[in-house]
């Protein structure tokens, strides 16, 4: 199933944006998008800031979460390669949580399959962002299904 | 029978472990799991009523009957991307 | 008009990717979409392959239909920073001739910024294409508007 | 009064030139213009009826006046990106 031409990973680490690039450019793509998820600075209730995401994967089950996804991207667009990394622990808010680069024939493709991708990560995969605060207390984000 | 469950997040969080072990009767389901576990860790309580269940890495209902040897995880509602 | 959060040039040469999407981090942002527009190889109806583009355009129309596209893109959604960059000149098949990349608070907002930048720069920017092929010859790129 | 017509894509190939000057009677349109030009250059002739005007760098029309110094441009179908 073209496994070659996906790559999918769950990373402690910063997320290796130009070896996501590289990865998806092929002779056969009309267009790439690539999509950074990032987190917006924010005060809580109390007046403190926000200082950063910690990431926590269910990682047996949200690594093949995210493979299906991207079968799934495959089986409807022609998808030539696509990127799928998620970074876990703890996160600044100026980087980047979620890449996702989807190279397609025609750039309507990539587009569509990158905004499926990221919005069912965001819907279903087994990973939960707590809010770390400036005076160090944190929040876990749970959203309830009429929320999201 | 026995299974693991795992906890994630808040749940996690709250009971200060990320993996319990459950000795239970044959035929016990689900629900029948997370009973004992509300008896084993009260201060998980109020929070067990909006999870999902994932058994063996997959989501499934409740009522789903368990064996041996299985890994139930407790699926607080997620927050990735 | 915010033009200091705004990047928006035609440039001879390769577009510079790592530094675009740096431009566009910001703590103000939550999601963040990248496009390059590449080109597919293909053969023409003599057999021979495709081997570059050149891209020709009207700079002092092209680079202010740019901005007005940029500002357009503005008053429709909450960017945070954007920029657009197009090629000129022989362009290699594995290189971007045009990217976008638009950084908004929400990620619907960067994914439907980027697309219509894209879509209004194919249909109305002063910019032409040739494509070379591997004996040399070359021909320009003018869909009419039945087939665009 | 005098105009400057600049020339890009098929049409610079195919005149050898990017940009022309030409003098025409006061009160002439970019049409008066379009067919001075046909007759300077009749090898354009075939690739003039899909092509859009851009005066001074803002598309316009046809029956649009000129005024002398103006820079007309012919834009054929754009296929940037």
């Amino acid at each position: 199933m073209e496994l070659m031409d996906d790559w999918i990973d769950i990373l402690p680490t910063p997320l290796p944006t130009t070896e996501a690039l590289l990865f998806v450019s092929s002779p056969n793509s009309g267009g790439i998008v690539l999509f950074l998820g990032t987190t917006r600075t924010e005060k809580n209730a109390q007046g403190h800031d926000l200082a950063a995401l910690d990431y926590e994967a269910y990682p047996e089950m949200a690594l093949p979460q995210l493979q299906t996804l991207a079968q799934a991207a495959r089986s409807q667009w022609p998808i030539v390669k696509q990127v799928i990394l998620h970074r876990t622990g703890r996160v600044p808010l100026s980087e980047p949580s979620v890449l996702i680069a989807v190279a397609s024939p025609h750039r309507h493709e990539a587009f569509a399959a990158s905004r499926f991708i990221i919005d069912a990560i965001k819907a279903d995969v087994a990973i939960w962002k707590k809010e770390i605060w400036s005076d160090g207390s944190g929040t876990w984000i749970h959203p309830m299904p009429s929320t999201k | 029978m026995h299974i693991t469950i795992r906890l994630f997040a808040n749940l996690r969080d709250r009971a200060g472990l990320s993996e319990i072990g459950l000795d239970l009767p044959e035929k016990s389901t689900i629900a029948h799991a997370i009973e004992q576990l509300r008896l084993r860790l009260p201060t998980l309580a109020d929070h067990l009523n909006h999870i999902a269940f994932a058994l063996n890495r997959s989501y499934t209902q409740s009522n789903t009957p368990l064996q041996d040897g299985d890994e139930l995880a407790l699926i607080p509602p997620v927050s990735g991307g």
